[in-house]
């Protein structure tokens, strides 16, 4: 009987782990999205910095 | 209660009329019943009998380990689960990997790439691979089976992970094992498949490595992933062999190119008697697992 | 000695809870802030769209 309980844990905990891992991998994945997105916001924002000199000097 | 005349009598009525599962039914309800579930008889159960489709899917998420043995924390499980399934879509949405005119498979794919770690980058995503199409298959076939989206997409994933992990080194040898047994049965088809050039380009990967996701209609599949999720990829060779048989008076008079593109496309008619007699086959030569069920 | 271990599993399982609700909270964090980058990032394209219309008309 005490098996059967440690056993119906293990199980609960596992899923509850399975869970929270994949949690955390989406938070990887976010994580690692951001900072593609802000390296590209800058890239961009540099470029057109360089493209627009010419044009429109500063005031 | 063996010995009750009446309770045999009407066994016998319901095996020709086309019931035959009503015993097999009752048996396993009181195996359902079980707290904690025995996995192993349910594996039996599944092996030797077609699961009612009423407790199909149950049946599939205990032995995939969706869902527990035991029974009072399927409440629990379950919730976790379904939190899982949504925060993943959220979050996918949230990173514009998918929309609402995603096709569902493909977000089936893009999650199970999140959760193994290999979600590729938004900005550069490239072809699908084999592995993909594999996946894909089985998923547009899990769909036509399971309703709940929640429910489709673990079962997709787990049996996928089960499969691979499980039957991944068996896969290769399929083909040669598939070769032996249409030997033993059919030795003339095996000599025109060989002496075409045939026997090399059968249809191995949609048979094997989807378990016939594709090929097979999904009312007939079913039947056979009840014996793969319940511990057997053997079952596949057989259905093979069987889709052979049935066919061989057409396939002894075709060339190669012909014999490919027809086992690519077999008719969908017969196939719930090829998956009968593909079954029956692979009790005849692997035995019935015996269990007290 | 069985309530010692429903009691274990009881704590472990709530640990898990429990680093499960971070994640998830940082989890929403990154989906916020990721929800503004992009919505900034196609602002900034629609302005560069307008701003270059009449400086560079098409070839």
């Amino acid at each position: 009987f005490l098996e059967d309980v440690k056993c119906q844990a293990k199980s609960e905990l596992q899923a509850c782990e399975s869970r929270y891992q994949a949690q955390l991998r989406v938070t990887q994945t976010l994580q690692t999205e951001l900072l593609q997105l802000y390296s590209r916001v800058e890239m961009e924002s540099c470029n057109n910095k360089l493209d627009n000199q010419p044009l429109c000097p500063p005031q | 209660m063996a010995d009750d005349p009446q309770r045999n009598f009407r066994s016998a009525y319901y095996e020709k009329v086309g019931f035959r599962g009503v015993e097999e039914k009752k048996s396993l309800e009181i195996l359902l019943k079980d707290n904690p579930l025995d996995i192993e008889k349910l594996s039996t159960f599944s092996q030797r009998f077609p699961l009612p489709s009423m407790y199909r899917i149950h049946v599939w998420k205990v032995l995939l380990g969706i869902l527990p043995p035991h029974s009072d924390s399927h409440a629990l499980v379950g919730g976790y689960r379904r939190e899982q399934y949504e925060n993943i879509l959220e979050a996918l949405e949230a990173m514009r990997f998918i929309n609402s005119s995603t096709p569902t498979t493909e977000v089936y794919l893009r999650m199970f790439q999140l959760e193994s770690q290999v979600l590729p980058r938004r900005s550069e995503i490239p072809p699908m691979e084999e592995e993909d199409e594999d996946f894909l298959s089985i998923s547009r076939a899990m769909e036509e089976i399971i309703v709940d989206p929640m429910d489709c997409y673990w079962l997709i994933k787990c049996f996928y992970n089960q499969f691979n992990t499980k039957f991944g080194d068996s896969l290769p040898h399929l083909p040669k094992s598939l070769e032996h047994y249409l030997s033993q049965e059919e030795p003339r088809l095996l000599n025109h498949l060989k002496s075409t050039g045939a026997l090399a380009q059968l249809p191995y990967d949609p048979w094997f490595n989807r378990c016939f996701a594709g090929t097979l209609p999904e009312s007939s599949l079913q039947r056979v992933w009840d014996k793969v999720i319940s511990g057997s990829c053997k079952i596949l060779v057989f259905v093979g062999l069987e889709i052979l048989l049935s066919y061989k008076i057409s396939l002894m008079g075709m060339n190669r190119p012909e014999v490919v593109k027809f086992l690519c496309n077999i008719p969908q008619e017969n196939t719930d008697a090829i998956v009968t007699k593909a079954i029956d086959l692979w009790h005849k030569y692997c035995g019935t697992p015996m269990h007290s069920v």
